[in-house]
């Protein structure tokens, strides 16, 4: 039997410490990768926000040029949804989810290794487009027509980046939903489950259905570009309408994946700041299970003005309405949280205070948008970019934001400052509101989104000023954030198992960070927030549902990095195959290279090992 | 050793209660399977007699659909114990399916 | 998990399939999978049925002279009937009779073979009248749906392959019983899909 | 010190007062000041929706700020132990009904306008003599221009829709290269122009263009369409349907005008040596010709759609069109010298139908 794995030694060199992050199926450290990752391309992304502000500060502006533009805001849209806020989310789920419902992993540690670095390197192969060739240019959605014209290599970078990245989304999707149905601790039943592991359950379930079309409606675009298709060639019996739906069948639901979670970060850091339970956790359940489901069923909301007819427009106008009403269920829960509570303003508890009206107003604006005719007038111009952004900033990003200094200490054993996290939580929320809050009106004044600049003597200029200077404020909110992580990593000043003292769910019983094997003995869980329960008894831990027993665990594996880098490889031969020579050899090694690796994965028996009772009795020993 | 899986030896009863079973399953399936074969039969002869397609198309429509529910509920045991998620699931993928298709055959119509 | 643990006709549970914790997750997952399969598989179908007989001026391909259904069909009994050789198959498998599941599985192997040696041939038929990939976006859509299917049996091939030869020495265990059911529940659904495949494309496509 | 306090509030209120006032932009550009029944129907939508969101935001906004003044753990001190609520049906209730309430009266209207809005039924419609009832004008999406063709009286022009007022005006939508979105603000919106359907809509005019800061309104594209999207703006100049008439006779006339290379003119020379091929100067035509069409170029209200009306801007244009429109299609001239230029741009500007 081996023993235990190199994860508990300290005191490594660099190689060795290289390999263990690349190899590692451990939940907890792949979350960090998914944080390290996401948050890199959150800055990349960010940087290209400010270079797109700074071009519309004034009317006529030449700052950048219209091409660079418009690769600007692909990227900035395409980064910011598929590598910064997803793979965020993902760190904290994967991080979280295991240890609220009392896992030792989840379900498939190598397949979440392999859904992250296919993740990574699809970023990676999406953004060197600004080295090779050109960026993609034709808007995050790459509406076919203008895709499938955009000359250069700009779109096949999106399309093969995507492909890749989304094949890791799906992984980590199915993954999460199989954690979640199988590995819960007894007594863990689904009406117990913490909110932020509900939610992730139904943004992984809505994965699940949302990403294969997003697949296939990629293959389309990649055939029609790279290998002679007509899908979208209107000349050739194409058409470019299919993509639309497509894109907006998989879109309209990835919003979801997004503000679900967001959803479930702000339920726990309310609940757990106004030292009170979820206030209608069973309705809070509910609503979010419906929104999934109605989440699918009004795509064509993104396309009122696509001519689709006045009564597929009535029908899908109607059911978007209906989306506000489970949605006003949980504003109110929230609200009813906090009311009658003992609120304690904390860092986390600050963001998902200021989420509360931001919110609102990114879901009336979406209200608004719903009625179609109106939309008519809405639709594609800045009113759409002040909301959408109410809704991913003032929803998604304020929730990740929250959740890293509210799951910090859980992470890293270690609490970002509370001084500067506010600082930059005011720069941040008041810089937001000015940047988006104009552009409402810049909408209704006509002003088309998407524009590269605009003449002087439209009204526009004012307000465009005003959001400019709003995001450089945001710029500075983030700056400092990174200045809180990297004074805090230096001090490293250890906290115990509860730092916010006010834990409720399973992750706060024990140590910050866990051990690798999360919980020496499987927990036993008594009812909705179990920790909290236990406290109230007098408790400090968890009870525990068994003995001390070995604890089988799986092995580190290097296989899916390879995998995932022969696709990387693949992916530019597919690119390059028809300009050059090399191009086809190398998309078949590429290929061959990932079969390779996925036959040694099928074929050599990878069983994990065992920690055995008195190793663990010995670690946790000396833990106390 | 403790987390090796625990083997339970069946009575000879209980082996020849599983056996029996385990044939009626199978019978069972064997007559799924003929019944497969009829409707798929009876789809292509419809399509070969050059009936009238508004009569045709709803009726391979519907015998492909009662084709794939014994497929899912004989050969892939879907009705048994431990696949109400997993029932759930397919179902949603199917609501979906159907979704799609409806929207793509209405309102893509040029 | 110990692979060397050995079981009796009389010990094998009646549901190895999900006997262990691994199990009951590749179980679960693999049906995820396979939902996730359905929606893709969907989007497919949509866009031939929005794509179907959609073809510039003067091209004279159309589903009703294109398709010939004697070769359908048979394409349709390999591969039905290959869904109850795997069927047989995990009958023994439950009876912990490996020797007849390897050779159930063997003819499924050959069946879903033969189904694609003829798809293979019909593609190339076509592409021989002059109906090739890029000829207009009718044929993309067919060739794309149909021939995502045909991937999905060549890849169920490669596994089944892998499978038989991979664990042909050591026999049937806890860890590989749930791969042979999960496969055969991969099977089953790419059977699935073939019903549809050949009443929407195929059948309905006969009928104009 | 209060003194300063008060200064400083003034201020705060002048710019917010600003704000608000330019909050609501340019006559011939804001949906916010419609001109015609179309935006009208949609600006009431706004309000009625913007009416019911504010209701709502106050209640949350109320509930939100009590609770975050009377509930703070500093009044309570650190042990304080709120009593834990599960829930509660009948606030739930509440809760579920009121938004329902709510939505039902938005998607009312929302479904009438809908369906007024989508109507073009009359598109086709014909008097007793078999001549069509409404003006229907056939809109073609360029990169980057506009052309705007009237089947019935068989002119067509580019740049600038001329339409009468007080009329519904039917529009046929196509794009002939990759797809834009056909969007004047002030009078209502918004249509795309795909590349494989034609998109139909109507609009009315209400108001007539003359008084304008411009003396026309503005027309924008709304949907990517690559580097030069943001100016691919158009004009749209709306007259009394007597001088409607009027323009659209005056386009009659130019029938069968050509620019002649032994004209004495030289503009007119240089412009048939080098322009004709592409540019007609015939306002008679259908759509889908290969550039604009420029027989109203002197009556127009801007260069290229974007830039000022003035010579030195039709003769830049022309030596280095991509330097103000990046991607559009038409070849620099830059071979062309001085004089001829001078005198191309003095002919275009001279080119007029209107009075």
């Amino acid at each position: 039997m081996t023993t235990v794995s190199n994860s508990v030694e300290q005191k490594k060199g660099f190689g060795a410490m290289l390999w263990d992050w690349l190899t590692t199926v451990d939940h907890k450290k792949i979350g960090i990768l998914y944080l390290i990752g996401g948050g890199f391309f959150f800055v990349l992304g960010g940087i290209e926000a400010m270079l797109i502000r700074f071009q519309l500060l004034i009317p006529n502006n030449d700052f950048v040029s219209a091409g660079f533009f418009n690769e600007l805001i692909t990227m900035h849209g395409t980064t910011m949804i598929f590598l910064a806020a997803m793979p965020l989310l993902f760190g904290f789920m994967n991080a979280i989810v295991p240890l609220q419902i009392g896992a030792r992993d989840v379900a498939f540690p190598f397949i979440n290794s392999l859904g992250f670095w296919m993740f990574f390197f699809g970023g990676l192969f999406l953004n060197l487009s600004w080295f090779l060739d050109a960026a993609p240019d034709a808007g995050w959605t790459s509406y076919a027509s203008l895709s499938i014209a955009s000359a250069g290599h700009g779109i096949d970078f999106y399309a093969i980046g995507l492909q890749i990245a989304g094949a890791g989304t799906l992984m980590a999707g199915i993954n999460f939903l199989v954690t979640i149905i199988n590995m819960r601790a007894p007594g863990m039943t689904y009406m117990r489950m913490p909110l932020f592991t509900w939610t992730t359950f139904v943004a992984s379930a809505l994965i699940l259905f949302a990403f294969p079309p997003l697949t296939v409606g990629i293959f389309f675009l990649t055939f029609d570009r790279m290998f002679g298709a007509n899908f979208f060639d209107h000349t050739m019996g194409g058409n470019t309408i299919i993509w639309e739906h497509i894109f907006w069948i998989f879109g309209h639901p990835e919003v979801y994946i997004l503000i679900l979670p967001a959803f479930g970060i702000f339920s726990e850091v309310f609940s757990v700041f106004a030292r009170k339970r979820l206030f209608g956790y069973s309705a809070m359940v509910f609503a979010t299970v419906l929104i999934g489901f109605l989440g699918f069923m009004v795509w064509a909301h993104h396309m009122f003005t696509v001519g689709l007819g006045p009564t597929a427009n009535a029908i899908f106008a109607v059911a978007t309405m209906a989306i506000a009403v489970p949605t006003g269920v949980k504003i109110f829960n929230w609200l009813l949280t906090i009311w009658g509570g003992s609120i304690k303003i904390t860092t986390p508890m600050l963001y998902a205070l200021g989420f509360i009206p931001s919110f609102v107003m990114g879901g009336v604006t979406g209200v608004q948008q719903g009625a179609a005719p109106l939309d008519y007038q809405l639709h594609d111009s800045y009113f759409i970019v002040a909301h959408f952004h109410y809704v991913i900033v003032g929803g998604v990003v304020l929730a990740i934001l929250a959740a890293t200094h509210y799951w910090w200490p859980k992470m890293f054993g270690t609490m970002l400052s509370e001084k500067l996290g506010k600082i930059t939580f005011w720069f941040f929320f008041i810089g937001f509101h000015m940047t988006f809050f104009l552009q409402h009106f810049l909408g209704l004044m006509g002003m088309p989104r998407r524009v590269w600049t605009y003449m002087d003597g439209q009204g526009w200029n004012l307000f465009n000023l005003i959001s400019t200077i709003g995001a450089v404020l945001m710029a500075i909110g983030v700056i400092v954030l990174i200045i809180n992580v990297i004074i805090t990593t230096a001090k490293n000043e250890r906290v115990g198992n509860d730092p916010w003292e006010d834990g409720r769910t399973l992750e706060w019983a024990i140590p910050s960070p866990p051990p690798f094997y999360n919980f020496a003995q499987t927990p036993l869980v008594r009812g909705l927030d179990s920790y909290w329960i236990e406290k109230q008894e007098g408790h400090n831990g968890y009870t525990a549902a068994e003995p001390v027993t070995d604890i089988h665990m799986p092995n580190g594996s290097i296989i899916p990095f390879f995998m995932t880098l022969g696709l990387f490889i693949a992916g530019f031969g597919a690119m390059y195959r028809l300009e050059h020579d090399w191009g086809l050899p190398v998309l078949i090694f590429g290929l061959a290279f990932t079969f390779l690796t996925m036959g040694i994965r099928s074929i050599k028996d990878d069983l994990g090992y065992y920690v055995t009772k008195d190793q663990i009795r010995r670690m946790e020993r000396g833990r106390d | 050793m403790a987390h090796d899986i625990e083997i339970i030896e069946k009575t000879p009863a209980e082996f020849e209660y599983k056996k029996r079973r385990s044939d009626r399953l199978m019978r069972s399936q064997l007559m799924m399977f003929a019944l497969m074969i009829f409707m798929t039969l009876i789809s292509f002869a419809a399509v070969q007699a050059g009936f009238s397609a508004y009569f045709v198309i709803p009726v391979v429509l519907l015998l492909a659909a009662v084709q794939v529910g014994l497929q899912l509920y004989y050969f892939m045991h879907m009705s048994e114990k431990g696949h109400g998620l997993v029932a759930f699931f397919m179902y949603g993928g199917v609501l979906l399916a159907f979704l799609t298709v409806l929207a793509f055959v209405t309102i893509i119509w040029w | 998990m110990d692979l060397n643990t050995k079981f009796t006709p009389q010990s094998w549970p009646d549901h190895p399939e999900t006997a262990t914790m691994e199990a009951k997750n590749k179980f679960v997952g693999f049906w995820l999978f396979l939902g996730g399969e359905t929606v893709l598989f969907a989007t497919l179908f949509a866009t031939y049925l929005a794509l179907k007989n959609s073809v510039p001026d003067g091209n004279e391909f159309r589903t009703e002279t294109l398709f010939e259904l004697p070769l359908v069909f048979v394409m349709t009994m390999l591969l039905l009937t290959s869904s109850l050789t795997s069927v047989y198959a995990m009958y023994h498998m439950k009876n912990y009779n490996f020797k007849a599941m390897q050779l159930w599985l063997a003819i499924t192997g050959f069946l879903g073979l033969g189904f694609l040696a003829l798809e293979v041939y019909e593609f190339y038929h076509y592409i021989h009248l002059g109906f090739t990939y890029g000829n207009s976006a009718f044929s993309s859509a067919f060739y794309t749906l149909v021939g995502t299917h045909g991937l999905h049996v060549a890849i169920g091939l490669v596994w089944l392959t892998l499978l038989i030869l991979r664990n042909a020495k050591r026999g049937l265990n806890l860890y590989n019983a749930t791969k042979y059911y999960t496969f055969s529940l991969y099977w089953h659904f790419i059977d699935v899909v073939w019903v549809f495949i050949f009443t929407v494309v195929y059948l309905m496509g006969v009928v104009g | 010190m209060m003194k300063g306090l008060k200064k400083w509030r003034l201020v705060t209120l002048l710019a917010a007062l600003t704000i608000i006032l330019s909050g609501c932009g340019e006559e011939y550009l804001s949906t916010l000041l419609p001109a015609g029944e179309v935006g009208q129907d949609q600006f009431n939508l706004l309000l009625l929706t913007t009416g019911i969101m504010i209701l709502v935001m106050i209640v949350v906004f109320t509930i939100y700020f009590i609770a975050l003044a009377k509930f703070r753990r500093k009044k309570f001190g650190d042990d304080h132990m709120p009593k834990d609520v599960e829930g509660s049906h009948k606030l739930e209730l509440i809760w579920t009904a009121i938004p329902i309430l709510l939505v039902i009266i938005m998607a009312v209207p929302t479904v009438y306008y809908t369906y007024k809005l989508g109507d073009v039924s009359a598109m086709e419609a014909t008097d007793d003599e078999g001549n069509a009832e409404n003006l229907v004008v056939n809109v073609t999406a360029k990169l980057y221009w506009w052309e705007f063709e009237y089947p019935e009286q068989g002119i067509v022009t580019a740049q600038e829709l001329v339409v009468p007022t007080g009329e519904r005006v039917y529009f046929n939508l196509i794009s002939s290269d990759v797809k834009h979105s056909f969007w004047i603000p002030a009078i209502g919106g918004k249509l795309d122009t795909n590349v494989e359907n034609v998109n139909k809509f109507y609009l009315t005019f209400d108001k007539e263009s003359e008084g304008l800061e411009d003396g026309v309104f503005y027309g924008k594209c709304a949907e990517l369409c690559g580097p030069s999207h943001a100016l691919m703006d158009f004009k749209v100049k709306t007259l009394s349907p007597d001088d409607f008439d009027g323009w659209v006779a005056a386009m009659q006339e130019t029938e069968g005008a050509t620019a002649s290379a032994d004209s004495a003119d030289a503009g007119e020379a240089a412009f048939a040596q080098s322009c004709i091929g592409c540019h007609a100067v015939s306002g008679v035509g259908t759509s889908g010709a290969a550039a604009p069409n420029l027989a109203t170029y002197g009556d127009r209200n801007r260069v290229a759609g974007f830039l000022e009306h003035n010579e030195q801007n039709t003769i830049d244009w022309i030596k280095d069109p991509q330097k103000y429109k990046p991607g559009n299609l038409m070849p620099a001239f830059d071979s062309l010298s001085d004089e001829d230029l001078d005198a191309i741009a003095d002919y275009l500007h001279g080119l007029k139908v209107e009075e």
